[in-house]
């Protein structure tokens, strides 16, 4: 097509080039791009249209409103791991970094007896503290991703059972707690209140991921993590900065799952941060950083949870589920390959 | 009170389908919770209704067992029966069981709460005491002792540890536990782990392991080290290795509850409570010591799962 | 045998929003080198992707030896007797020399590779080419120059009839351009050719015996090397005449010395570098390989540890531990190896281009989209960066507007000291021509350029003053009035520890 | 011709380097390697010794023994997920993917009532093939290697799990089955079978990887898989036949397991596969691809195990255990981050 028009305009130097082809082009890119997020959701919608047909309670408003509410913990997580990903790293304290943030909530709100607001408070700052640590810890002492968080998991898992002393923390004396998560603050609506944290926390990381400097340079990061130092950014400021924004979405993970639980529990958490890779990586970030959007990823969770929903919901025997998810899993990822098929030299 | 919801099956069964109770368990891969289940589907069967059976992957994942019951829920199922990982995390859906006229039926442990209208578990204090009891007559009342648990935090994981170790504060001063570690119920993690113990304490005279992981690994780390008949081991639930052990006198003996009990008690009590019919409020499905002298007897037998 | 070695006709090759090549024809004989030129982004590298299999033709035919071939990939393509040197390295960099170029082809011994066969294939390999390469290093440890012989020692390492030398020059100095021209001269026998890609006009004359010419994809003209003037390939290509080679003017005595150098050492090489550059001054640094240009630039902006020195910066004492600090100290350096260092590649044109500057275009935090996009779009237009649009991907783009997208982040940027290394690589002499006069306005503007170049006819044309490097040390300053190619050759060959060389 | 004559004679090209510099870069080359390893080796060492300091008890023997034994088992999947690594890969699939193949050795030894070697083998041919599917899924498919073997853990638990009927499978009609990894086949050593059946694949391994093309082209294809493809190697059947090498190791590891606990456990694996990878990692193999070794690999699974049984008998507080493992394993791998700083530009 542009060479169309520069013969047309052959009397122009030969490098210009017209300037309504690059407008044109411009819609191009972006209608691919958000095609693919479309044919994401697409998948979304075919898994619950298939639920629904296999057994339509799946589809009440309750139940769907229930599938919301338990895409929220592994949702919040998934938010942070993003950036995580998209930066090239990998954040493994996600789980255990959650319940030691819930831990803390705990003991804020009913050992020290403290104000809601302020176990609230604690709980997020907590997190984005995790994630500063890790921060440091790869930036700084230019320690793997991996093996920081790695690491942090496992003293995260024990720090929260050290300082909940091996038990669960209960908020009985805090009534208001539960409702945090679990209240239907909007009136006639059934869909409780952690799932408006989910998505007000959805909006605000892709704002910040797609119109911040801290989004821009998570992706340059990314994508080449030696060319941005050298273009003059700070790279490890950055980078520690990225893994406390992540921590920050941990944290908030641990008061919801606090607030749901109405008690912190010490010793859950691991595996979840496998869960949130997955969620990251169905909604079609690449673990080897550069690529990926906040949208895909709450596609990504929203699939998870449908999927183990759905099969629990058409009464599939437990063993066949994880079989059932992991074939869903991979055909889902394929089909989003299969389309996105770019020339490769393999 | 045992208030029943005719409503609530009578809505079920009018469709000429049989009424569906939803059980949600602790676990779901351990042997144990298969016999659970396994007792639940015999009365299933004999009491006509349909039932679903799952449980966490692990036994720490409070959060994951709230969604099953959450599904459960929208199910609409007649009754729900339900193993608590934590009662307290679970009493917003047990509310709302109540609000919908469910009956719930608690298993294996206790729930801290009224809504319940049965109870059929284990008194795991009880058991470990037992458990400590027979350890203290193996080892002659003195000498030093280690516990290998299978989880920190699950109420089932410290009743069984506290249990017996409260049992032996206040009955026995010169048996000294000297320490207390968890391998998760994985058998290779705790037989890795009873045998540093063991290496650990040259002067150690017996192990007690919490459950059948745990106490599987014991025995494997005792015959690891080829201290059979050294060593005494008591352990927890039943199984086939177990069982194997104890004829091979590789351990001394376990306490066993009554898994398959334990099911068909939460589901005839479902159906019961179904038609509307009084239910036992405290259903105790026992625990029994077994040893190479009893494992054959009829009772006992009838308690051991394979 | 038939008349042509290879015959290339009416290939149409098209990428989304983009026709890179339209009926293009071209022909190779027996016993020659036939040098490809156009502007970049006029289709040479896609021209041999198509040779080399690793894309599709949409229409032609390719004829090798007379026989109509349909090449289905790389491995095919050495079948047939075609072995390229891309214009991107592909290299393993964890691997070694030798493990790199005989990858494939390893020499065994039972189920196991002989290791020692192999270096010791690689080092005859070496000596019969006459390059200088360590088969047991690790290529990441290369300078990008050591890299493209490597490159080079590979494709002649197959037993190729065709050679296909994708700006094989763009990384290498006059010196080593020299050794390739040997190496080259060696392979040509009255069974063999080679197509040659360049932007360096001064070495078609030396190398080539036709030239074919291509612009927009498009085929234009072949001429015979001999009877042919340069500017009128030029014209040919750029459609439009290209200024000579003027010198610069010397630059005014008594400018302030915006920055200065004292006694900078690095661990590894640099040995007591010191110099100064005035407001408005370009500082050429000239040097061999391996001379240490390059670790000047980055011990400057902290991307190395400098081990002692002293940077000042318009009268007083910085300290520079990163290029984040010396970018707010308006210090920036265009690294010399674009692909590493320069660019992200899988990001768009935009982005790569507006990199350096997004705090300048943000307001708490929050980027100017709209700016962002203006911005990019103008320097787009500026630099004639052939692009569909501002949202391809870097990758997508030919590696001589890849240049171009990083020149661009610098210019951008508004430094006051900016530091060029090699950064004409790989780009047209029309090009060429419009970054020079834009570097020229940034200096009459009051910046101070350093600008690292490996080919001589560039420094000489841009300095004012040219440093010359040697094994890690200065070994003397020209001024443009004195500085001839051969007084930069005898100064960038003067060792310390002379008795070694001799 | 005449310039090869004139290399030889040293008027040579000013470009070249002196020629002594090659010999010297050789020696100093291998010098940095092999130190790098001992450098591991030491830290491996050092906590040896302070532990055995804490308590003599740790340096008996049979306790050094017990640490070998218990290396066994996630040594041998750190083996298989080396050569991934390697490749920028990742396997989350051999902790249950382990599991699936001690069942299928329960299956063949005690269900079809098989002779034995025949179990061991159905054993190491599941692993074989569980790996070839996760190497179609990845080579063929594009699938990214972190969902495809995500997929593969779930798939595999849940097939373990329907394959055995949710039980153990024991092998009690086998008795030489438990011999196989506990018997002492060297008269007078103390040391288990398991043990040496892990360094005898750790060798095996070890020379595949650096003498053979499949673990040449394991380096090159975590190198730069383009690059590599280009020099004419099918890169994807290659990764193909790396995945199923690395199952293969997954399947001896369910051998020895289903050996040491003389039953196949369906329910076990989850969570091995993050302790197999952190042991490759922690052995100085990086998650970017391109770089590893076996013999890091084997020190990193040595470090694991030593910690782990170290810190229990002298009894660290359980919950204290995990903070400590943890930080030891930061602290390991930032000493050994600081002798290699390299060149940065951040
Ligand atoms: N994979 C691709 N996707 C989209 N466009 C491409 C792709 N590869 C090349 N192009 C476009 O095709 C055109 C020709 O590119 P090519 O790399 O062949 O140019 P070139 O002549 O080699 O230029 P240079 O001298 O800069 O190397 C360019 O406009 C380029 O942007
Ligand atoms: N990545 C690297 N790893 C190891 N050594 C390097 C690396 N880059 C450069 N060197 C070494 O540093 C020295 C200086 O190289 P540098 O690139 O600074 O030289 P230069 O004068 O800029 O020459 P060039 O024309 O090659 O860019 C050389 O001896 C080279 O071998
Ligand atoms: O409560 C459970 C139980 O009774 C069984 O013994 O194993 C696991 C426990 O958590
Ligand atoms: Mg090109
Ligand atoms: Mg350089």
């Amino acid at each position: 097509m542009s060479t169309t028009t520069s013969v047309e305009n052959g009397s122009r130097s030969p490098l210009a080039k017209p300037p309504q082809n690059r407008k044109e082009s411009d819609l191009m890119v972006r209608a691919r791009a958000s095609m693919q997020q479309l044919m994401a959701f697409g998948s979304l919608i075919v898994l619950v249209i298939l639920f629904g047909i296999l057994n339509p309670l799946f589809l009440t408003p309750s139940n769907l409103s229930d599938i919301l509410l338990s895409t929220v913990v592994i949702g919040l997580l998934a938010l942070g791991a993003t950036f995580v990903i998209i930066t090239g790293g990998i954040d493994l304290s996600v789980g255990t970094g959650m319940s030691l943030t819930s831990v803390i909530v705990g003991v804020t709100l009913t050992y020290m007896g403290l104000p809601l607001a302020f176990g609230v408070l604690a709980g997020i700052l907590a997190g984005a503290l995790i994630g500063l640590i890790n921060g440091v810890l790869i930036s700084y002492l230019r320690i793997p991703p991996f093996i920081a968080t790695l690491a942090m998991m496992m003293v995260a898992q024990g720090l929260a059972l050290v300082i909940s002393g091996t038990k669960p923390i209960y908020f009985n004396d805090t009534p208001g707690f539960s409702q945090l998560a679990l209240g239907k603050s909007i009136p006639g609506l059934i869909i409780p209140n952690a799932v408006f944290i989910f998505f007000i926390a959805a909006v605000i990381a892709g704002v910040v991921l797609s119109k911040t400097l801290i989004g821009r340079y998570t992706y340059s990061i990314g994508s080449n993590e030696q060319a941005t130092a050298l273009s003059g950014i700070n790279v490890r400021r950055w980078k520690m900065w990225i893994y406390t924004l992540a921590g920050t979405f941990t944290g908030l993970a641990g008061v919801v799952i606090a607030s749901r639980l109405n008690s912190a529990q010490p010793g859950q958490g691991a595996g979840y941060e496998l869960q949130a890779i997955a969620a990251v990586v169905i909604g079609g970030t690449s673990l080897q950083g550069g690529k990926g959007s906040i949208v895909g990823t709450v596609i990504g969770a929203l699939i998870m949870s449908v999927l183990t929903s759905g099969l629990r919901i058409i009464n599939v025997p437990q063993e066949w589920q994880s079989v059932a998810i992991g074939s869903v899993i991979l055909l889902a990822v394929y089909l989003d390959m299969l389309r996105r098929k770019d020339k490769s030299t393999g | 009170d045992t208030s029943t919801t005719p409503d609530a099956g009578a809505a079920a069964t009018s469709e000429g389908q049989k009424p569906y109770v939803a059980i949600v368990s602790k676990g779901f891969q351990h042997q144990f919770w298969q016999s659970v289940k396994a007792g639940a589907e015999q009365a299933a069967t004999e009491y006509g209704v349909e039932i679903t059976f799952e449980g966490p992957n692990t036994e720490k994942d409070v959060a994951q067992q709230i969604e099953m019951l959450t599904t459960a829920m929208s199910k609409s199922p007649a009754a729900l029966g339900i193993a608590a990982l934590d009662s307290q995390a679970a009493t917003p859906i047990l509310d709302d069981a109540k609000a919908k006229n469910i009956p719930v039926i608690a298993f294996d442990s206790g729930v801290d709460s009224a809504i319940p209208v049965a109870t059929a578990a284990t008194d795991n204090k009880a058991a470990a005491a037992e458990a400590a009891k027979h350890m203290a007559e193996l080892i002659g009342g003195s000498g030093e002792i280690a516990v290998v648990a299978h989880d920190q935090t699950s109420t089932s994981g410290k009743d069984r540890r506290d249990g017996f170790t409260e049992y032996m504060a206040a009955n026995h001063p010169d048996i000294k536990i000297v320490t207390v570690q968890y391998g998760g119920g994985d058998q290779l993690e705790s037989a890795n782990l009873a045998k540093t113990i063991i290496n650990g304490n040259p002067n150690l005279k017996g192990i007690y392991g919490t459950n059948e992981g745990s106490a599987i690994g014991v025995v494997k780390a005792v015959e690891e080290l080829g201290l059979k008949g050294k060593l005494t081991v008591v352990g927890f639930d039943s199984g086939k290795a177990q069982m194997d052990a104890i004829r091979s006198g590789l351990m001394a003996g376990a306490v066993t509850q009554n898994p398959v009990g334990i099911g068909y008690e939460t589901v005839k009590a479902a159906a019961a409570a179904i038609k509307g019919e009084t239910v036992e409020k405290v259903i105790d499905t026992g625990f029994y010591w077994y040893d190479a002298k009893n494992i054959d007897d009829a009772k006992i037998k009838a308690n051991l799962y394979e | 045998m038939s008349e042509y070695l290879l015959e290339i006709d009416g290939v149409d090759k098209s990428f989304p929003g983009v026709r890179a090549l339209a009926n293009m024809q071209l022909n190779v004989r027996p016993g020659e080198v036939l040098a490809l030129v156009g502007e970049n982004g006029a289709g040479k590298s896609t021209l041999m992707k198509l040779l080399s299999g690793i894309y599709v033709p949409d229409a032609g035919t390719f004829r090798i030896g007379g026989n109509k071939v349909d090449i289905s990939g790389p491995k095919h393509a050495q079948e047939l007797g075609v072995s390229i040197i891309h214009q991107e390295f592909n290299l393993m960099r964890d691997l070694t020399v030798a493990q790199n170029i005989f990858l494939g082809r390893e020499p065994m011994r039972g189920p196991f590779i002989n290791d020692s066969a192999l270096n010791r294939q690689a080092r005859e390999l070496f000596d019969r080419i006459g390059v200088d390469l360590n088969p047991v290093q690790q290529v990441a440890e290369l300078t990008v120059a050591k890299q493209q012989m490597v490159e080079i020692a590979k494709a002649l390492s197959f037993d190729a009839k065709l050679l296909i030398l994708d700006e094989p020059t763009a990384a290498l100095n006059d010196a080593e351009v020299e050794t390739l021209h040997r190496i080259i001269r060696r392979f040509i026998t009255p069974e063999t050719g080679a197509i040659y890609i360049s932007h360096r006009m001064d070495e078609l004359k030396v190398i080539s015996d036709r030239i074919t010419v291509i612009r927009d994809g498009e085929y234009v003209d072949t001429l015979d090397t001999e009877t042919t003037t340069m500017p009128e390939v030029i014209s040919l290509m750029v459609g439009r005449e290209v200024s000579g080679t003027d010198r610069p003017a010397t630059i005014l005595a008594g400018r302030e010395t915006r920055l200065e150098v004292r006694n900078l050492s690095t661990r590894e090489l640099l040995n007591d570098i010191s110099f100064s550059i005035a407001k408005g001054e370009i500082l050429g640094f000239a040097g061999l390989m391996g001379a240490g240009r390059t670790e000047v630039a980055r011990a400057i902006v902290g991307a190395d540890k400098m081990s002692s020195g002293t940077i000042i910066l318009n009268g007083q004492a910085v300290s520079i531990p990163n290029p984040a600090r010396a970018a707010q100290l308006r210090i920036g350096y265009l690294s010399e190896d674009r692909k590493h260092l320069g660019l992200m590649l899988e990001a768009d044109v935009a982005q790569n281009i507006m990199l350096s500057s997004l705090k300048e275009i943000s307001k708490f935090g929050f980027i100017n989209g709209r700016m962002l996009k203006y911005i990019a779009g103008e320097q787009v237009e500026r630099l004639r960066i052939k692009t569909p649009s501002i949202h391809q991907e870097a990758k997508n783009l030919s590696g001589g507007n890849q240049q171009k997208i990083v020149i661009a982040k610098w210019l951008v940027k508004d430094c006051d000291v900016l530091i060029f290394d090699e950064p004409t690589r790989g780009i047209d002499v029309g090009a060429k021509d419009e970054i020079y006069r834009l570097l020229n306005e940034l200096a009459a503007s009051g910046k101070s350029i350093i600008m690292i170049s490996s080919e001589l006819p560039e420094v000489l044309r841009m300095s004012h003053r040219i440093a010359v490097m040697s094994e890690g040390r200065i070994t003397g300053f020209l001024d443009n009035a004195e500085a001839t190619q051969e007084r930069i050759m005898e100064l960038a060959t003067q060792s310390e520890r002379g008795a070694k060389t001799a």
